[in-house]
């Protein structure tokens, strides 16, 4: 029992830190319909800034997440600025060439001047476990899992402010929106730039786990699984799929592991995604026939 | 802005379609190291790479070997078959007889080209293991244990450890599921078999950065020792795992891929008792080390790499992975004559016996049969900056090994 | 025969062999009919194509032995219906095959088909039917008919309208509506029905029955009705031959009304003789895409097309990529050049020539091909334009191009075909030596007089008309022109054109409208002087051009009588007539010009229908306008009467603007 | 320019609607084939191995994908997995003796079946949840590859291939292997050249445009959807094959992962979707620009004495070959084959700027 509470538990942490990736995906197709397949490498590119101004620059921890996290928004606000927005009335799966073209980029660009091989996220975390009873949960992971949910809420607080009612208006009806006078592109570019500094903070939280390297990147594939099932445009929908995945990841590689003497994980996650298609075609919270293809 | 990416396109697909291959040089042995700097053996490929043509240097600088002298090739393949077969066509064209490609599906995928070429590709530590049986695989050559004696090696150790018994003791092994990661299963089983320890394998899916399901599931079984077995960033998430999971660092013995930078990632000071197993010495304390430092970096200014990557885990083992050829070469030149050919090389390879640049790796001698050339190795400890020796070369089990290497080679003869 | 299973056709050719007995030589003079012709060709070269028509998107093909087969059918089909030698078959419509059949079927009963033009008006083809008693029709498509239709007056005899395209038409339960199809069953069953009537028919025809009743363009009063028998249409066709003016087996395209005689010589005379295939465009509106795919390798068009398709050319090369202008800008002047010492006797000379010569070359795959290909021009083997002059400039850019263009002269009394420029001896000024065969004279008049074996006997139930058109047994063309040292003719424009201003100078106003209309930016132009002091004009400026040339400098307009009072344009035509002017003798400089708020239109019977001028018309509809040009106001206040689509009339005031370009003497 | 289309017509609508009407593009046809069929004697070896074998086998995979994709409008990422499924299909197939053709086939045909299972999702849903799904299967298959030692060949998971023989003649040379590849892919091309001419291209077309209205203009959207997928993955299932014995002669789990199926669609896209002659361009591109780039660099580097180090000069071409893709897409979303459409234009046009029609 205490195995399933303690597989369930860090499992649910761990989908919660998804979902922090996942929620900026999710930022960014609610006002634009765009799916970004750069978001991974958006991470890794936040990490590497996280350490490059710790490391290398000297910055303290805080001010060098924040620095990061406004270098990202910035890089988020150009993306949206210099190619997305010429991108406009162009099928889904151009645009998401386009943006896995920059993923390829970031991950050529990032680790190619600031050195492939892996670096340790400078963030003090004790690595002694807490322990909860005979469970036991990674600091990390608690760190991770609370930021995930203090993250998410902001951005569901940020909904609530003006900039993000306009964000829903523009998610809504571009047009509608451009005629009761919403600035449409700006507050496309708004989204980007958030979610940028969504991913810096994002790669501060996985950079602690893993190290900062490329591989950062390939949590968009888990991402991705989490933000489609969640519906891609609701940010509750995000938190419970990323649970969802987290937990089913967790308990069901954790009992068949065993048996098929394989990491069942990833599949277990593979089939979760692609019964949740069948079973509900939109995600979880996801708006019928939102896809625009 | 239209004109300029049309420009940058066409210049630069042009400078690459007019690469002409050059003809190779008198007396020049040429190396192709098309190796995997972008993908998965980012954490290696660097410092190896560095390793090897920095040792190549060094020969070059001394005068090369028997009148020789080498040259080498570096390509990024990243991790892509298709690139590693189309740099390995290229540079063969281009004179290279020897090949290094540090990514175990690239050299798995070049391998029965090699084989009908006639070109030397090396396999150290990648690859495949059955390479060490030289009657199947002529051309390819482990030059180092394969994961299979490594195993073994590191389950002598821990029966070492324990004082020759480990009836009752439970071992684990955590691997990161792909086939590299389940090769040493069939070996521990055997062992276990042997030695009558308990075994369960833990798999972890690529890239292996989350695993705290699986460590739970470690922790259930309550091992006496896990051994880690993958690569790259899953090392230090596996290390931490165990830190946290409260697992005596001291019997946590990883396969080859575990250096400084992982423990520093997990954090020097908490990483402090991890065990691997070491192929070649590192740090710069060896003569050899100390040569290149001062020749190749200080005096000819020719250093392949970042100056702080000389002498470590991986750069030495670059070094250990070319010195045996260029042994070879001197004694294709002393044995056979002039003109070196690969065939030559190939043969003297075969002859190599009892090499161990002085100690900077184990000894290792090659024989037709045998292209792994011992299969010996030792375990180091961490002992928070650097990493200490904690037992002397050695090999062990080797039926269990070779009898892995025949089953291993017939399958792939049958495939022939 | 093709599809010779069917006994009618069968039947046919049997009967043949006694029209056409042999095929010695070129057979197209043994056999003295077209119909004869046809039915020679559907037995010896039934598989070869005959007609194609681009229908529903692709050419649909007809052989000489399916073209046979309609003919045979459809004269059946109107015996059957009770067609009786020496009846008249109206014939109306754009160039479809089924018009042609009819045609021929008419000739096989010896009846005599009247084509008339499509865009006739009701007036015209009333007292056409009138004239020729007409009791059946053949119509194209639901509109043709329509105009049957409404015809009540002098039309009473009509009692069986023919048509081609049933689309429209099936709610249509007037009784002398039949159907094409319809009729070729009614003919297949009549065949059945009469075994050897075919024989008889074809056995009964004479080279001397009338082939065809055209109608002279008439530029004055009402059409004048020209018969041309057997004789004479194969009489010309066998002059051009000879002349080298046809080859056997051209691929050449039917696009011209059916009711202009060119039309009747080259693709049905011409045609059936020496084996054409016709290709029939699908609908007006597509003949220079068409005209691509069909690449004739004869093609004859009038003065203004060959115009239109070089301002064509022009527009479009402003509009395309700076590599093609300048490319465009060096090869084409130096073509032409080239083409002009040629025509003029000299060859390029030395090492300059040479390099000339390889730059013709490779002009040739750069621009002059392309163009070629582009226009349908690249299969040309003979180019002919005829009915006007030709602007000097289309005249070489075409030349230049390579193609083989020629000019020609005839009159519809003649078969189209009486004088042309051979390959050898093409001079910009004439219009080539007689064809052989046609005797040419110049009266003391200065008027041209033909004698010919092709030439008509004398117009349809017009006595009156034919005494006058007669001389001495030459037929006065009532064209003047002369005779050369080469014994060139030289055409300078109809005698009754001659015109005299108030000062006695004599001058043909067309001559020097031509002049005009060779800039791209002038349509339409009729030069004012008869009995007036000095000259002046009236200009209608070339849309398209004009509204080009005014886009490229940010002239904004609105339509074309907005556009045609544009200050900039005016300068634009004043440049263009003081070029014109510079040519002239002093006394025939155009002093003012006023350019038109439309274009002279043939529903308004300011053109004929072969667009040509209506002086007496315009001068009626422009009086005051014309006025205005012999005073000294700056502009003038017209009313435009206009007809709204629906027939009725508005009338609509208009300020134009008056241009001096010349001081008085 | 160099399209002379006087004297072009059509007299069936069969002829007005085959491959090449335009006679300088028959020639230009004909030349082309004349040409890859002389490929050994004109290119070098390594010319020949490295780049127009590869390139051909993938323009084949990427045909069929782009039947998918861009005439039946359905994203697929799992392609890889479809490939592999043929691959080793064909190789174990031919390692039990089986004929090189009759493997190859049986790899076409397994893959259809299994391919067909990820077009399931396609019935449901479309766009980015069919992406997720199909992304999903491949993530099963390859787990599938590598879990089962039976399927990937033992400890090594390296299956060796057997030296394939055509009719009984051992395809052991280069220039062999090319011409099979090259036969292999002509096949291809004009299957998917005449399927786009037929009913069923069209009904696709349909399905692409609007699902919904081609089921209300009778089009039996279950059928043709589920043909398509089946289609494509026969024939990314035999390419697949096709590259395990004329290619790799090994195959391992990677050579069919993820990034293969995503390396795919950037095929299908860069080259233009629903283009023949763009999914020869997209897949020379993104298979051989990184390699031309990644060279290039390396000569410009030597040539211009520039000290580089090793690791950054290889991420370099990451950041060319991904703005290449990013640019591209940016100045010509259509693709490659809008670009060599655009060159045709200004040819068939010229001297002219543009159509007039």
């Amino acid at each position: 029992m205490t195995f399933l509470a303690e597989l369930a538990i860090n499992g649910a942490l761990v989908g919660l830190m998804y979902a922090l990736v996942a929620s900026g995906i999710v930022l960014v197709y609610k006002s634009s319909g765009v799916v970004n397949l750069a978001q991974g490498g958006f991470v890794m590119a936040g990490a590497y800034l996280v350490w490059a101004y710790i490391a290398r620059l000297g910055l303290g921890l805080i001010p060098g997440i924040l620095a990061a996290a406004a270098s990202m928004g910035a890089l988020g606000w150009l993306t949206e600025r210099l190619a997305l927005r010429r991108m406009i009335g162009q099928p889904v799966i151009m645009i998401l060439m386009l943006t896995f073209g920059l993923e390829v980029v970031l991950r050529g660009a990032v680790p190619g001047a600031l050195g492939a091989d892996t670096k340790p996220m400078p963030i003090p975390i004790s690595q002694a476990p807490v322990w909860l009873g005979d469970i036991l949960i990674n600091r990390t992971y608690i760190l991770g899992g609370a930021v995930a949910v203090v993250m998410v809420a902001l951005l569901a607080v940020f909904f609530r402010t003006r900039a993000g009612i306009a964000m829903r208006a523009v998610s809504d009806d571009h047009l509608a929106a451009w005629a009761v006078g919403i600035p449409v592109e700006r507050t496309v570019a708004l989204s980007w730039a958030v979610s940028g500094a969504v991913a810096a903070v994002t790669g501060v939280l996985w950079g602690a786990v893993q190290g900062v390297d490329w591989s950062l990147s390939l949590l968009l594939i888990k991402a991705l699984s989490v933000a489609v099932l969640g519906g891609l445009d609701s940010l509750s929908g995000v938190v419970l799929a990323g649970l969802i995945v987290g937990v089913f990841e967790s308990v069901i590689s954790g009992y068949v592991d065993p048996f098929v003497g394989g990491g069942t994980r990833e599949v277990v996650a593979a089939v979760v995604i692609f019964l949740t298609v069948l079973i509900r075609p939109y995600g979880l919270f996801g708006r019928e026939v939102i896809e625009r293809v | 802005m239209r004109r300029w990416v049309y420009w940058v396109l066409v210049l630069v697909l042009a400078a690459g379609l007019a690469a002409v291959p050059a003809l190779a040089q008198q007396k020049v042995i040429t190396f192709g190291f098309p190796v995997d700097y972008t993908r998965v053996y980012v954490f290696v490929a660097e410092e190896w790479t560095q390793g090897m043509v920095d040792y190549l240097t060094l020969m070059n600088l001394k005068g090369g070997v028997g009148g020789y002298t080498f040259d080498w090739r570096v390509v990024d393949t990243g991790n892509e078959p298709q690139r590693g077969i189309e740099a390995y066509e290229r540079f063969r064209r281009e004179g290279a007889t020897i090949f290094n490609f540090i990514s175990t599906p690239v050299s798995n995928a070049v391998a029965p080209r090699a084989m009908e070429d006639g070109v030397i590709l090396l396999m150290p530590f990648h690859g495949r293991s059955d390479a060490a049986d030289g009657q199947t695989f002529p051309w390819l050559f482990s030059l180092g244990a394969n994961y299979w004696s490594q195993a073994t090696v590191i389950v002598q150790h821990i029966l070492e450890a324990e004082g020759g018994n480990l009836r009752g003791k439970r071992i684990g092994l955590v691997h990161i599921d792909s086939p590299f990661g389940r090769e040493p299963i069939p070996v521990l089983e055997e062992l276990s078999r042997r030695l009558g320890f308990e075994f369960q394998s833990f798999a972890f899916p690529s890239p292996g950065t989350e695993q705290s399901a699986t460590w739970a599931q470690v922790r259930r079984f309550r091992p006496d020792w896990v051994l880690l077995w993958s690569a790259g960033p899953s090392q230090s998430v596996g290390v931490r795992e165990a830190i946290r999971n409260g697992f005596p660092l001291d019997r946590l013995v990883s396969v080859i891929w575990l250096d400084e930078k992982d423990m520093n990632i997990v954090g020097a000071a908490q990483a402090r008792g991890v065990k691997r197993f070491e192929a070649a010495v590192p740090g710069r304390e060896h003569p050899v080390v100390q040569e290149i430092l001062q020749k190749v970096y200080q005096e000819a200014g020719k250093g392949f790499g970042k100056i702080e990557n000389v002498g470590s885990t991986y750069y030495v083992v670059g070094i250990a992975s070319v010195a045996p050829v260029v042994e070879a070469v001197r004694i294709a030149v002393e044995r056979f004559g002039e003109p070196v050919t690969v065939d030559k090389i190939r043969a003297a390879l075969e002859m190599v016996s009892n090499f161990d640049l002085n100690g900077l790796m184990p000894p290792i001698t090659i024989t037709p049969q045998d292209h792994e050339g011992g299969g010996m190795g030792r375990i180091s400890q961490w002992d928070g900056s650097r990493w200490v020796p904690v037992t002397d070369w050695m090999s062990a089990f080797r039926d269990v090994v070779w009898e892995m290497v025949y089953k291993s080679s017939a399958q792939f003869r049958q495939g022939q | 025969m093709g599809r010779g299973t069917e006994p009618v056709v069968r039947g046919a050719t049997a009967a043949l062999e006694a029209v056409a007995p042999s095929p010695a030589g070129f057979h197209g003079f043994d056999a003295p009919t077209l119909v004869g012709l046809v039915l020679y060709n559907a037995q010896h070269f039934g598989n070869r194509v005959a007609l194609r028509e681009k229908d529903y998107g692709i050419w649909q093909e007809y052989t000489w032995a399916d073209y046979a087969r309609h003919v045979v059918e459809m004269a059946l089909g109107l015996e059957a219906l009770g067609f009786q030698p020496g009846d008249a078959l109206l014939i109306l419509g754009d160039n479809r095959p089924r018009l042609y059949f009819g045609m021929l079927a008419a000739q096989l009963l010896r009846g005599i088909p009247c084509p008339m033009y499509p865009d006739a008006i009701p007036a015209e083809l009333s007292y056409i039917a009138r004239r020729v008693g007409a009791r059946f029709a053949l119509a194209e498509d639901q509109e043709q008919v329509d105009k049957f239709l409404s015809l009540s007056e002098g039309a009473e005899s009509l009692s069986c309208i023919l048509y081609d395209d049933p689309r429209g038409l099936s709610m249509y339960d007037d009784p002398r509506l039949i159907s094409c199809d319809r009729l070729q069953a009614l003919g297949r069953e009549y065949g059945r029905e009469h075994p050897g009537v075919v024989e008889q028919r074809v056995g009964a025809i004479s080279p001397d029955d009338i082939a065809v009743l055209l109608h002279s363009s008439g530029t004055t009063g009402n059409p004048k009705g020209v018969p041309l028998t057997h004789r004479q249409a194969l009489a010309a066709v066998r002059n051009a031959y000879t002349a080298g003016y046809f080859g056997q087996g051209e691929d050449i395209v039917a696009y011209l009304p059916v009711a202009w005689v060119g039309d009747f010589t080259f693709s049905v005379a011409a045609a059936a003789a020496l084996r054409f295939t016709v290709n029939i465009p699908e609908r007006q509106e597509t003949v220079l895409r068409d005209l691509r795919e069909i690449g004739p390798t004869l093609y004859f068009a009038p003065p203004r097309n060959w115009d239109h398709m070089l301002t064509h050319v022009q527009v479009r090369m402003e509009e395309s990529g700076r590599l093609q202008q300048f490319l465009f800008k060096k090869l084409i002047p130096l073509a032409v050049e080239l083409e002009r010492e040629r025509l003029n006797g000299r060859r390029p000379q030395g090492l300059l020539g040479l390099w000339r010569r390889a730059l013709r070359w490779l002009g040739e795959g750069l621009i002059y091909g392309p163009i070629k290909d582009h226009l349908g021009l690249s299969r040309v083997r003979h180019a002919y334009t005829a009915g006007e002059a030709i602007g000097e400039d289309t005249f070489l850019f075409f030349r230049a191009l390579g193609v083989n263009l020629k000019q020609f002269y005839g009159q519809t009394e003649n078969a189209a075909l009486t004088a042309a420029q051979t390959d050898d001896e093409v001079k910009l000024r004439t219009v080539g030596r007689p064809l052989p065969g046609v005797e040419v004279r110049i009266s003391e008049t200065g008027e041209v007089l033909l004698r010919a074996e092709s030439l008509f006997s004398g117009y349809y139930q017009n006595p009156q008309a034919t005494e006058a058109a007669f001389v001495d047994g030459w037929f006065r063309t009532g064209d003047a022109g002369q005779l050369d040292e080469d014994g060139h003719l030289i055409i300078l424009g109809r005698v009754e054109e001659v015109v005299t201003t108030a000062t006695g100078v004599r001058y043909v106003p067309q001559f020097i409208e031509n002049q005009l209309k060779f800039s791209p930016y002038i349509k339409e132009a009729a030069v004012i002087g008869a009995g007036k002091p000095y000259l002046t004009a009236i200009i209608c400026i070339d849309y398209d051009a004009v509204g080009h040339w005014a886009e490229g400098r940010g002239v904004t307009y609105t339509s074309y009588a907005d556009l045609s009072q544009k200050p900039a344009v005016y300068d634009l035509i004043g440049e263009v007539v003081r070029r014109v002017n510079a040519q002239m003798p002093k006394e025939l400089r155009i002093r003012r010009f006023v350019n038109l708020h439309k274009e002279f239109d043939p529903d308004d019977g300011e053109l004929t229908r072969t667009r040509k001028l209506r002086r007496n018309v315009i001068n009626e509809h422009y009086a005051g306008v014309i006025e205005a040009l012999y005073g000294d106001a700056p502009q003038v206040e017209v009313a435009a009467r206009i007809v709204y689509e629906d027939g009725r009339a508005g009338v609509i005031q208009r300020a134009l603007q008056i241009r001096q370009v010349e001081d008085g003497p | 320019m160099f399209y002379r289309e006087c004297g072009v017509r059509h007299t069936t609508y069969a002829a007005d609607r085959a491959l090449a009407v335009i006679p300088f593009e028959r020639a230009l046809l004909v030349l082309l084939i004349v040409l890859a069929a002389a490929a050994p004697w004109i290119v070098t070896d390594l010319f020949l191995v490295s780049y127009l074998t590869p390139w051909l086998i993938w323009t084949a995979a990427v045909l069929g994908l782009n039947l998918l994709m861009g005439w039946a409008g359905q994203i697929h990422l799992g392609y890889g997995a479809v490939m592999a499924v043929g691959a080793y299909t064909a190789v174990h197939v031919a390692r039990a003796g089986a004929p090189f053709v009759v493997a190859v086939a049986a790899g076409g045909l397994v893959a259809a079946v299994i391919g067909s299972l990820f077009g399931l999702p396609a019935l449901r849903v479309r766009g980015l949840y069919l992406a997720m799904s199909t992304l999903a299967l491949q993530v099963i298959v390859d787990w599938i590859l590598v879990q089962v030692p039976a399927i990937s060949g033992g400890a090594q998971a390296t299956l060796l291939v057997p030296r394939p023989h055509i009719f009984g003649i051992p395809l052991v040379t280069d220039q062999a292997r090319y011409w099979t590849a090259a036969v292999f892919t002509l096949l291809v091309a004009l299957f998917v050249a005449n399927v786009r001419r037929t009913d069923v291209g069209r009904a696709l077309i349909a399905l692409r445009e609007k699902d919904y209205a081609a089921a209300v203009i009778g089009i039996n959207v279950f059928y043709y959807k589920a043909l398509a997928f089946f289609v494509s993955s026969f024939i990314g299932g035999m390419s697949g094959a096709a590259l395990a014995f004329l290619y790799y002669r090994a195959v391992t789990p990677e050579q069919f992962g993820l990034n293969v199926s995503i390396m795919a669609v950037a095929m299908v896209i860069v080259g233009g979707l629903g283009s023949i002659i763009g999914s020869f361009f997209g897949a020379g591109f993104i298979l051989l620009a990184p390699i031309w780039i990644e060279h290039g660099l390396r000569e410009l580097a030597a040539a211009l004495s520039v000290h580089i180090s090793p690791s950054t000069l290889a991420h370099l071409p990451l950041v060319i070959y991904g703005g290449l893709i990013t640019g591209f897409l940016l100045l010509e979303p259509l693709g490659l084959a809008k670009l060599y459409d655009n060159v045709r234009n200004y040819l068939r046009v010229w001297p002219f700027g543009y159509t007039k029609k």
